[in-house]
């Protein structure tokens, strides 16, 4: 009874309270890379042609602006935010791709101002979140029909495709000797990037805190609104190298690119492992997420199935993923609720 | 089966394949439209003539990145040929080119693409046919005078650009009294084409007369009217397909409209897909083929095959046709 | 009794100042401008049949979706997948009349209102008894939902000549000068509202938006009340797909399509606070007339048709603009009151 | 006959309840007999299983063995409606209320009187709140939303909620944690005529001389277990004690001399309107300096100002001689500035991190070596923090918010240490912690001031500030009142300082 209270020698702390194996394997992100990979041999061993080369190159070229853009929006929801924009910036950079060029802009011109384009759109996201404090569902919904708007608005019934062999060819070619795509390789440094700013930063440590409890961390320090502005003006970038690319991948710059691929990369998000409120997930998660509903859906549409059915096995692997998991921990309290039951009763009925 | 005489004086190269059947993958604007189920309907036919395995796939929505991956999931299957029509003529471009270069052969039909990403067009009538017969048809029904408007698809339709700049060509030269105020898009979408009928009758009280070259913009556009007080006001001609449109031809909505057959498209383009595929033609200028019981077809210049002239449909005979 | 003390105005004219003050009262003045503004560049705006009947008839479907998606807001969640139930409603309804000839037409509006609840139950049940968030469970079932429905259309679509004329006829027919599309949704309305100020129910789900937890110690059924929020919110759905159906005729496999974004951005133009607790659906509704009835007006006021999509988002982020200045006004009066009394 | 029965038969009756969460037991056999007509105070240190006994009773949570009887009939609820409909009405240890309803809608919220067709009676709502609030003797306007109400105000609500409710059985869980001396006597006053009536109340507080002045029976907790119960009469704030640690402890740790040094912080003419105005003062090093005054004075909202959360309209702070920018936390934490916040929960810690990462969230930039940070690094930084504050806790990686609340604030001033400040605001560093740990924070924040660090401690206990501190400020309504050496520093000239203007009834 009076040992709990008794001032003893200083105490010893173990780093965790599970083995390591455990912090690893029974993770969110290990059950999805478990399932992409699955998946991947299923999908070798039953469908036809799904083993070439082509599948890759196919498969990550389609998928690269929803890889690009999934990164900077993990960190964003990783803060309880959202940024429902980004297909319209994507939209927009292409249109502004297509206007420079259109304009007599060497191409690299036009790319570079298409890519600040898309940072001054996420600086509007980031201002309206964070300076004047409205939630970023609500003002991203706006921007969404804003940007979008300005992009169909500025081309109007027109699509621009004149663009130098050179570029657009780069954005098909793959690695030398590789079915990889040139374009994953910038996918793979700012992949890199990412992940070091999120899990080895101070900065990336802040923003967990921001997502779980912003009001502490404004008491530590941080600055809550400024990250988050950051954030936006990420967003919006890489929405706009994606939007340069896609403009180059399609030779094509149309003001309704990439329309409703913003529901797609959040899916891939959310799959992903992060939590919509904020505070939870991982970047190699993240990238699975992406990847298992792409590949599902190659695979799927070379066995001849159909986009509809695409579409309800990515809805349902959404929604089965965060009800598993919520099950999951459901049946886990369950155990250890009767288990305390047990315990509790044994005392209760010797004394 | 069908083409066999015309296979076998093609070329040698194709005298193997053509025995084999044909795998033929029919790719839309977007799946859902009745002009393509109708026109898919007539490819289907044409294959199963040949002996073949016919494929449709296709997006939801009209978009020419959407077309894409069809396009190359096509390639990775390796189908030996895919009639398609373009949303965009160069935004599928390198993705067709891609497939050709794995050995699929590649038709566009209805909505061409450049000259270069494939290997045949198979051209439903010649632009100029087309806009001269809707200018024809609406003019006449006006009168020849006064305001009218064009209710087309998406803003970026190859086909449809291409009859509109005809039109309005036509309508400078010869038609000096009626003025085009405006072109509106509906998307290919039923409620924007409905909707947007609505806005232009209403910011336009003078109009006279609407053509609406796209069978969903039409069926919208005389849905619109025949419930509306401008009902045999306003006058409404168009391409539409004589099952959409009977209704409206029936009651006054619409005078008379024009079309082709889009089975006979759909028939055509899968007989002309097989002949490349097999290797008769090589989409040369001045090869031939046989298309079945549409008889044979010489392709032109710049590879086009040519299905025929539009056909005008009226009340007097649109009992005749059910597609 | 002190009573009257703490009410220092008379009943009515305080229930006066708060109308005035109300956001409702400033969308309808927004919308009274706009339509005064396109009449007077283009009389037949309002001043011809058709005019005045599309007035009211283009945005009455998408006030019914705005309603229930309001509904869902206000318990501080979000439904995503209004627009796919929009869709498959709408062709359920076509596929009806198709495949039972002769169906009277009330039974095919409680089928479409049946369906719409019935997809709101999944919704509701997924995020009331599995406790996972509303966006990522509707963003789920919004694409289930879409893919059922073009996997059941395919590339068939509902012609007008498969339905019955009197049941088109309710997608153009007025009643004293009313269309029946709008006095429908005018129904909806009245009672949605009623229901929401008067009753228990209707209040509770605010409480629930407000503090989720607090709800909950309160004691309050939150699991029952957000269960039938998405239920309405899948009826009011269902409801605007047989709507649909009469109004436009044609049904193929993507009507309904994006839907779900209009609707959120409709009552957060009304004053439904994103974060639940707060709005009205008289401000949803208000605020999908305006988002329509904008939409239809700037041709004729001269903005290209293209621009239309960027007004919209100048429209939201005005309201959410507008709405944070007097939330902030609100909150330091009420801090200043406080000051006061101390 | 009838008044017998209740007097024999107690109006409520738990034993040997049990409830574990996860692993953790938070209630191992707690046991509390409730009569009619009682006030009966139950205590223990944080932790001890108060707040989880509460809500077993209130139907929040469902026990996991043990009895619970309601005058004289076992009952098991499992939804908070249960409770309310058996004549239960609790007030939880936080306010729970709707910030976008009206005030009268929060006290009726989900039993709102229906006339025809259900339709709420807003009329007869609003009657019987303004009738609760003059009974209570405050004037708050019963349409206003309560957003924006300050925390007593708040707690008043809460109050009226659970009067309304008409309930036989009260439970208070911590009701004067925020209450002013006014607002407690006002409480205090409306709790014993309830008694008269002859309801059962149930008062949880961690200060003695509200259970003394109220209370007739007491029950001890300690470990989640029922200790003792015996009337308030028959026993003595020691004893008390003694039983909730099991130990003897002094309440305050005496203060260790300190040498006073140069002057650290200076606050100068710092206004906000509508929160505080021209606030001036020093703090020096080796100093600890006592901010006293009544809950709502502004304390909070000064120090939060300096160190830069909140803004503010004029003046300036110097840290060191050199000012501090404004609405800068960052620049103040380079600057060698700490803030402990009052709501330890909300702004302290973040629940969901683990330990190690709350300890270092502040110093996580001094952490990283080339701007990447390593979590080895991270827990060797925490480690020596949480076992120098001896918190309890298995691992590192614990969650924080699972920790109980003494152990949570010794995290967050083990956050704040790790820092090595020179100027350390705790604010209500003591609040909701038991004796024991109080005594620790104590000796804790002595052993700082010896070590050169300048301490500007907020406290609304008047006991503590005034054992505490080198020289106690005193605010009132945003304004700095009185300032008192140690010596001059009595109880009477405190509380009149804090108090002068306040008019004895409003
Ligand atoms: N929901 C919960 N989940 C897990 N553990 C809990 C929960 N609620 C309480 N506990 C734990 O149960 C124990 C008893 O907590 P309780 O809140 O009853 O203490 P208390 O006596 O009210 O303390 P205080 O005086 O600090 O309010 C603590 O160890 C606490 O951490
Ligand atoms: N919800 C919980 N989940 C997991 N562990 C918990 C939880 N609540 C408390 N604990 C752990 O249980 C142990 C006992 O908690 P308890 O609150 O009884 O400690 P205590 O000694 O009373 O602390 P204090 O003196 O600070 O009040 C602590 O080590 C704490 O970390
Ligand atoms: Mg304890
Ligand atoms: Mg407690």
């Amino acid at each position: 009874m009076t040992a709990t209270t008794e001032a003893a020698a200083p105490r010893t702390y173990a780093a965790h309270a599970q083995p390591l194996w455990r912090r690893v394997l029974v993770t969110r992100e290990a059950s999805i890379i478990g399932l992409l990979l699955a998946v991947i041999a299923v999908a070798m061993a039953t469908v036809p042609n799904f083993d070439s080369p082509l599948t890759v190159t196919y498969l990550l070229r389609e998928t690269a602006p929803i890889l690009l853009i999934a990164l900077p929006m993990t960190l964003i929801i990783i803060t309880a935010e959202i940024d429902l924009s980004v297909a319209s910036v994507l939209g927009l950079a292409s249109v502004v791709t297509g206007l420079g060029v259109q304009a007599g802009w060497p191409l690299p011109v036009a790319m570079v101002v298409a890519v600040l384009v898309g940072a001054m759109a996420g600086a509007i996201n980031g201002a309206l979140v964070t300076v004047v404090g409205l939630p970023s569902l609500a003002v991203t919904i706006g921007t969404l029909a804003l940007f979008r708007g300005i992009a169909v608005g500025l081309l109007g019934t027109t699509a621009i495709s004149d663009f130098p062999e050179t570029w657009t060819d780069l954005a098909r070619t793959n690695i030398p000797g590789t079915p990889v795509p040139v374009v994953i390789i910038a996918f793979a440094v700012l992949a890199l990037g990412f992940a070091v700013l999120l899990h080895f930063t101070p900065f990336g440590r802040s923003l967990y805190a921001i997502g779980l409890n912003k009001e502490a961390a404004a008491f530590s320090g941080i600055d809550v609104g400024r990250s988050k502005f950051w954030l936006f003006v990420m967003s919006g970038t890489v929405a706009g190298f994606a939007g340069v690319y896609f403009t180059l991948l399609y030779n094509n710059a149309r003001g309704d690119n990439a329309i409703g691929m913003e529901l797609q990369i959040i899916a891939a998000v959310l799959l992903g492992g992060v939590s919509i409120f904020g505070g939870r997930g991982a970047l190699h998660g993240v990238i699975a997420g992406v990847l298992l509903i792409g590949t599902l859906g190659s695979a799927l549409r070379l066995a001849g199935v159909t986009s509809d059915i695409i579409n309800v096995l990515t809805g349902l692997l959404l929604v089965l993923s965060v009800v598993s998991a919520s099950a999951l921990s459901w049946v886990h309290q369950r155990r250890v609720a009767a288990l305390g039951r047990r315990r509790g009763r044994s005392p209760g009925t010797s004394s | 089966s069908g083409g066999d005489d015309a296979g076998s004086d093609g070329g040698d190269a194709g005298g193997g394949g053509s025995e084999e059947a044909a795998s033929i993958t029919f790719l839309p604007k977007s799946l859902g439209n009745p002009y393509f189920d109708t026109s898919n309907a007539g490819g289907a036919d044409a294959v199963e003539e040949l002996g073949g395995t016919f494929e449709e796939v296709g997006p939801s929505e009209a978009s020419p990145t959407s077309q894409v991956s069809f396009i190359e999931t096509a390639a990775q299957q390796g189908v030996d040929a895919l009639v398609v029509s373009a949303n965009d003529p160069e935004a599928i471009c390198d993705a067709l080119n891609e497939a050709r270069d794995v050995g699929v052969a590649v038709v566009t039909f209805d909505s061409d693409t450049n000259p270069e990403c494939r290997d045949l067009f198979v051209n439903q009538a010649t632009a100029e046919g087309i806009a001269q017969a809707q200018v024809d048809l609406i003019t006449e029904q006006i009168d020849d005078s006064g305001q009218i408007a064009i209710l087309s698809a998406s803003a970026n339709a190859t086909n449809q650009n291409a009859w509109i700049e005809l039109m309005e060509a036509e309508l400078d030269a010869n038609h000096p009294d009626v003025e085009l105020v405006e072109v509106a898009y509906g998307d290919d979408d039923d409620q924007t084409s409905f909707d947007k009928t609505a806005a232009l009758l209403q910011t336009y009280p003078e109009l006279e007369g609407i053509v609406s070259p796209t069978t969903v913009g039409i069926a919208a556009a005389a849905r619109y009217l025949s419930t509306s007080e401008y009902q045999g006001e306003v006058a409404l001609t168009g391409l539409g397909t004589p099952n959409q449109m009977r209704e409206y031809v029936e009651d006054g909505t619409v005078e008379a409209f024009a079309l082709w057959n889009p089975a006979d498209l759909g028939y055509l383009s899968a007989y002309a897909a097989n002949a490349l595929a097999t290797g008769e033609i090589s989409g040369e200028a001045g090869d031939t083929f046989e298309a079945g019981e549409l008889g044979s077809y010489e392709v032109d210049e710049e590879g086009t095959v040519l299905l025929g002239d539009p056909f005008v449909f009226d009340a007097d005979n649109i009992g005749d046709f059910d597609f | 009794m002190t009573t009257t003390a703490t009410t220092p105005t008379h009943p009515v004219l305080a229930g006066l100042g708060r109308l005035i003050r109300a956001r409702e009262t400033g969308i309808a003045i927004a919308i009274v401008a706009v339509v005064t503004l396109a009449t007077v560049l283009n009389p037949s705006f309002l001043f011809s049949n058709d005019g005045f009947r599309d007035l009211l008839l283009t945005p009455s479907l998408l006030m019914v979706v705005a309603i229930g998606q309001a509904i869902v807001i206000i318990t501080r969640n979000v439904d995503l997948s209004v627009g796919s139930v929009v869709g498959l409603t709408a062709y359920l309804t076509g596929t009806l009349f198709v495949q039972v000839p002769g169906l009277p037409i009330v039974v095919v509006f409680v089928a479409g209102i049946a369906l719409g609840a019935v997809l709101g139950l999944i919704n509701g049940a997924l995020v009331a008894f599995a406790k996972v968030p509303a966006l990522v469970i509707t963003l789920g079932t919004m694409y289930i939902y879409r893919g059922i429905n073009v996997a059941w259309t395919g590339s068939d679509r509902i012609n007008a000549s498969d339905m019955p004329a009197s049941f088109r006829g309710l997608g153009t027919d007025t009643v004293l000068g009313l269309p029946v599309l709008t006095l429908l949704a005018l129904v909806v309305l009245v009672y949605a509202a009623w229901h929401l100020r008067n009753l228990r129910s209707g209040r509770e789900l605010y409480a629930i938006g407000s503090d989720p937890a607090a709800a909950q110690l309160y004691g309050l059924r939150v699991t029952r009340r957000v269960l039938a929020a998405f239920v309405v919110s899948g009826s009011a759905a269902g409801l605007a797909g047989v709507l649909y159906a009469a109004r436009y005729g044609t049904v193929s496999s993507n009507a309904g399509f994006g839907w779900e974004l209009e609707a959120i951005g409709a009552a957060v133009i009304g004053g439904v606070a994103i974060f639940g607790g707060v709005g009205t659906v008289w401000g949803a509704a208000l605020g999908a007339f305006l988002l329509l009835t904008i939409n239809r007006a700037l041709p004729i006021i001269g903005v290209d048709d293209f621009w239309q999509r960027a007004v919209v988002g100048v429209l939201i982020i005005g309201a959410i603009v507008l709405d944070r200045i007097a939330a902030q006004r609100q909150h330091r009066r009420l801090v200043a009151q406080r000051e006061e009394t101390r | 006959m009838q008044s017998d029965t209740t007097s024999a038969t107690p109006a409520l009756e738990l034993s040997r309840v049990v409830k574990s969460f996860g692993a953790v037991v938070a209630l191992r056999s707690g046991s509390l007999r409730l009569h009619d007509g009682s006030i009966h105070a139950l205590i223990g240190e944080n932790g001890a299983g108060k707040s989880t006994l509460v809500k077993i009773i209130a139907g929040l949570y469902r026990r996991d063995g043990g009895e619970f009887r309601l005058r004289g009939e076992e009952v098991d609820f499992h939804s908070t409606a249960q409770s309310k409909a058996n004549g239960i009405a609790v007030i939880y240890q936080e306010p729970t209320l709707f910030p976008d309803l009206s005030v009268v809608e929060n006290i009726f919220m989900g039993r709102q009187p229906t006339g025809r067709l259900g339709r709420i009676d807003r009329a007869a709502m609003r009657a019987e709140a303004t009738e609760i609030f003059e009974r209570l003797g405050v004037s708050i306007d019963p349409d206003r939303p309560t957003d924006g109400l300050s925390i007593a105000d708040q707690q008043i609500i809460e109050i009226a909620k659970a009067i309304s409710l008409d309930a036989s059985v009260l439970v208070m869980d911590e009701p004067t944690a925020a209450l002013s001396g006014v607002e407690v006597d006002r409480l205090f006053s409306v709790a014993r005529s309830l008694r008269d009536e002859g309801r059962a109340l149930v008062f949880i507080s961690h200060r003695f001389d509200e259970v003394f002045d109220l209370c007739d029976t007491v029950t001890v907790m300690r470990d989640g277990a029922h200790v003792d119960t015996m009337p308030i009469a028959e026993t003595t704030v020691d004893d008390m004690v003694r039983m909730m640690v099991g130990r003897d402890v002094t309440e305050m740790f005496p203060k260790l001399p300190a040498e006073i040094g140069e002057e650290v912080l200076a606050v100068d003419g710092l206004t906000q309107p509508g929160v505080f105005h021209d606030v001036s003062f020093t703090v020096h090093a080796g100093e600890i300096v006592g901010l006293a005054g009544l809950v709502g004075a502004g304390r909070s909202e000064v120090a939060r100002a300096v160190f830069g959360v909140d803004p503010y309209r004029e003046g300036t702070v110097h840290v060191g001689g050199a000012p501090l920018p404004k609405g800068r936390p960052r620049a103040a934490m380079a600057r060698g500035l700490a803030l402990v916040p009052e709501d330890r929960r909300r702004q302290g810690l973040v629940l969901d991190l683990p330990v190690t990462r709350n300890i270092t969230l502040a110093v996580r930039d001094r952490l990283a070596r080339f701007g990447l940070i390593w979590g080895s690094r991270e827990n060797e930084s925490a480690r020596v923090w949480a076992s120098r504050l001896e918190v309890k806790t298995a691992a590192l990686d614990t969650e924080s918010g699972t920790l109980s609340g003494g152990n949570q604030q010794k995290v967050v001033l083990g956050k704040w240490l790790a820092t090595d400040p020179k100027v350390l605001i705790v604010d209500e560093p003591t609040r909701g912690i038991d004796v024991g740990t109080k005594a620790e924070v104590h000796r804790l924040l002595s052993q700082l001031a010896q070590q050169g660090i300048a301490i500007l401690m907020i406290s609304s206990e008047l006991p503590e500030v005034l054992g505490m501190a080198d020289r106690v400020l005193v605010m009132r309504e945003g304004r700095l009142t009185g300032e008192f050496k140690r010596e001059q520093a009595t109880p009477e000239a405190v509380m009149l300082a804090a108090t002068a203007d306040e008019e004895p009834a409003r």
